[in-house]
């Protein structure tokens, strides 16, 4: 595809309370093969789809976070995560199972002014 | 200017899919192009022919249908949703058509402009 | 960038972590959010504070459904849906906090 | 719903064919779908089939095309890492074929 554009995928919402999360891993990876310029911002409870040692066993329901591990093999290695989101919910990067990049809330803003498409689930 | 619309939530349930009803109507009306209207999640249901709401409610289904005849605008259901959620071809309102998550990507790519509506 | 919110502040911080977050620019209240723009409610201070860095607009349709029309604090800008389609062509992004 | 038999045992299939338990997966089920597919299951066969077990296993998605060629160059050695290698195992693509054969999740078709 000829026209490439900066695609940010904003992450507000925590995991397996609702679909969005898993769903909009769906749309990251089908966004990565179309060769887009992918980033990850997960902010507010949002981090928590990032949180280690997921188990989802007593919920029935499949543990989706292992696939956050595979985003480097799609060639997608901007993920954000906002601080002050980390700090408010008791985490710290080492809480966390990738690596990211974190930013304050200035820094934040002026990466979505950078974007083309921003999409939010 | 071209339009795409993403549409994350079911009808009736959520005001999203009335907020992207009239905003495609408005963006229309104004001489501006929607050139696809992508449902996702529960979004999907946007597109069943069986939905029936009682006589003083608005028809959220057939009003997608209209605006499909009319404006030519491409009604796309997302294809994995779909399945998850029992919408399939044989109970698909008219004017929409299932297809995968590329076609959210290309409204991204190809549109000067993606407004989302969801909860 | 267009910022478009669509839940109360006081039940949601997609519009605290927005103020807080985007560097200025348009936000457009919609369907829930536009309690946020009501005469004494809890978050009118805050929205007031964030008036001189972003634009605040209001779509008036969902105010008047609200029965809140006639409580909209001063300097938000209410729009109808046309207004939300020239919103969202002087922008080039639209981001929904959703 | 559709289903195979395999060593006198039944198992669940949809209309393409794909297994719909994933963990009744086992080699002989594989060998069995392999021949439904016209593929002769040979060591280099079992080398990707493998291997996409282990990817499923480890990230819980079944990769992208490009995605398996490039960690399949990586791990199995360049010369395998290649398109041309993979199509000549599964003609119908590695995708399809060989995530079928490999027990994995139907690839929802969203390109």
């Amino acid at each position: 595809m000829s026209d490439v554009k900066k695609f940010m995928f904003v992450n507000r919402k925590a995991p397996y309370g609702t679909i969005y999360a898993l769903e909009s891993l769906e749309v990251v990876l089908i966004t990565a093969a179309f060769d887009q310029d992918v980033s990850l911002m997960f902010t507010d409870d949002g981090v928590f789809q990032l949180k280690k040692g997921q188990q989802t066993k007593g919920i029935e329901t499949k543990n989706f976070s292992p696939t956050y591990r595979a985003l480097e093999g799609y060639d997608i290695e901007k993920l954000y995560v906002d601080r002050e989101s980390l700090q408010e919910r008791g985490l710290t990067e080492d809480d966390l199972l990738v690596d990211v990049t974190v930013l304050s809330r200035a820094e934040v803003g002026a990466l979505m002014d950078e974007q083309d498409v921003i999409l939010s689930f | 200017m071209k339009f795409g619309i993403v549409v994350n939530e079911g009808p009736y349930q959520h005001q999203a899919s009335d907020s992207a009803y009239l905003f495609a109507k408005a963006a229309i009306e104004a001489g501006h192009e929607v050139w696809r209207i992508f449902f996702y999640h529960d979004g999907v249901n946007n597109a069943s022919k069986l939905t029936e709401p009682p006589q003083d409610d608005r028809n959220i289904v057939n009003r997608w249908t209209k605006l499909a005849e009319e404006h030519k605008v491409d009604l796309v259901v997302c294809v994995a949703a779909a399945l998850r959620r029992g919408i399939r071809e044989e109970n698909l309102a008219t004017g929409f058509r299932i297809s995968g998550l590329g076609q959210l990507v290309e409204a991204g790519t190809k549109c000067d402009r993606l407004v989302t509506f969801g909860d | 960038m267009l910022h478009i919110i669509n839940r109360s502040p006081l039940a949601d911080k997609a519009l605290e972590n927005c103020l807080n977050t985007a560097t200025g620019g348009d936000i457009l209240l919609i369907e829930d959010a536009v309690y946020a723009a009501t005469t004494g409610n809890a978050f009118e201070a805050r929205l007031r504070a964030a008036m001189g860095k972003f634009k605040i607009n209001v779509l008036r349709p969902d105010l008047e459904a609200r029965g809140m029309a006639d409580r909209l604090v001063d300097g938000a800008n209410p729009v109808d849906y046309a207004g939300f389609v020239a919103l969202a062509v002087a922008n080039k992004t639209c981001q929904s906090w959703l | 719903m559709a289903s195979i038999e395999v060593n006198g045992k039944s198992y669940e299939t949809d209309e393409e064919g794909y297994l719909v338990d994933l963990n009744e997966w086992n080699p002989e089920v594989a060998n069995f779908l392999a021949q439904s597919e016209n593929i002769e299951m040979t060591d280099q066969h079992w080398e990707v089939i493998n291997f996409l077990r282990e990817y499923f296993e480890e990230y819980q998605i079944a990769p992208a095309v490009r995605v398996l060629t490039k960690a399949i160059g990586k791990k199995l050695g360049p010369e395998k890492g290649t398109s041309e290698y993979l199509y000549g195992l599964f003609p119908y693509g590695p995708g399809k074929q060989a995530c079928k054969i490999a027990g994995l999740p139907k690839p929802t078709g969203c390109i």
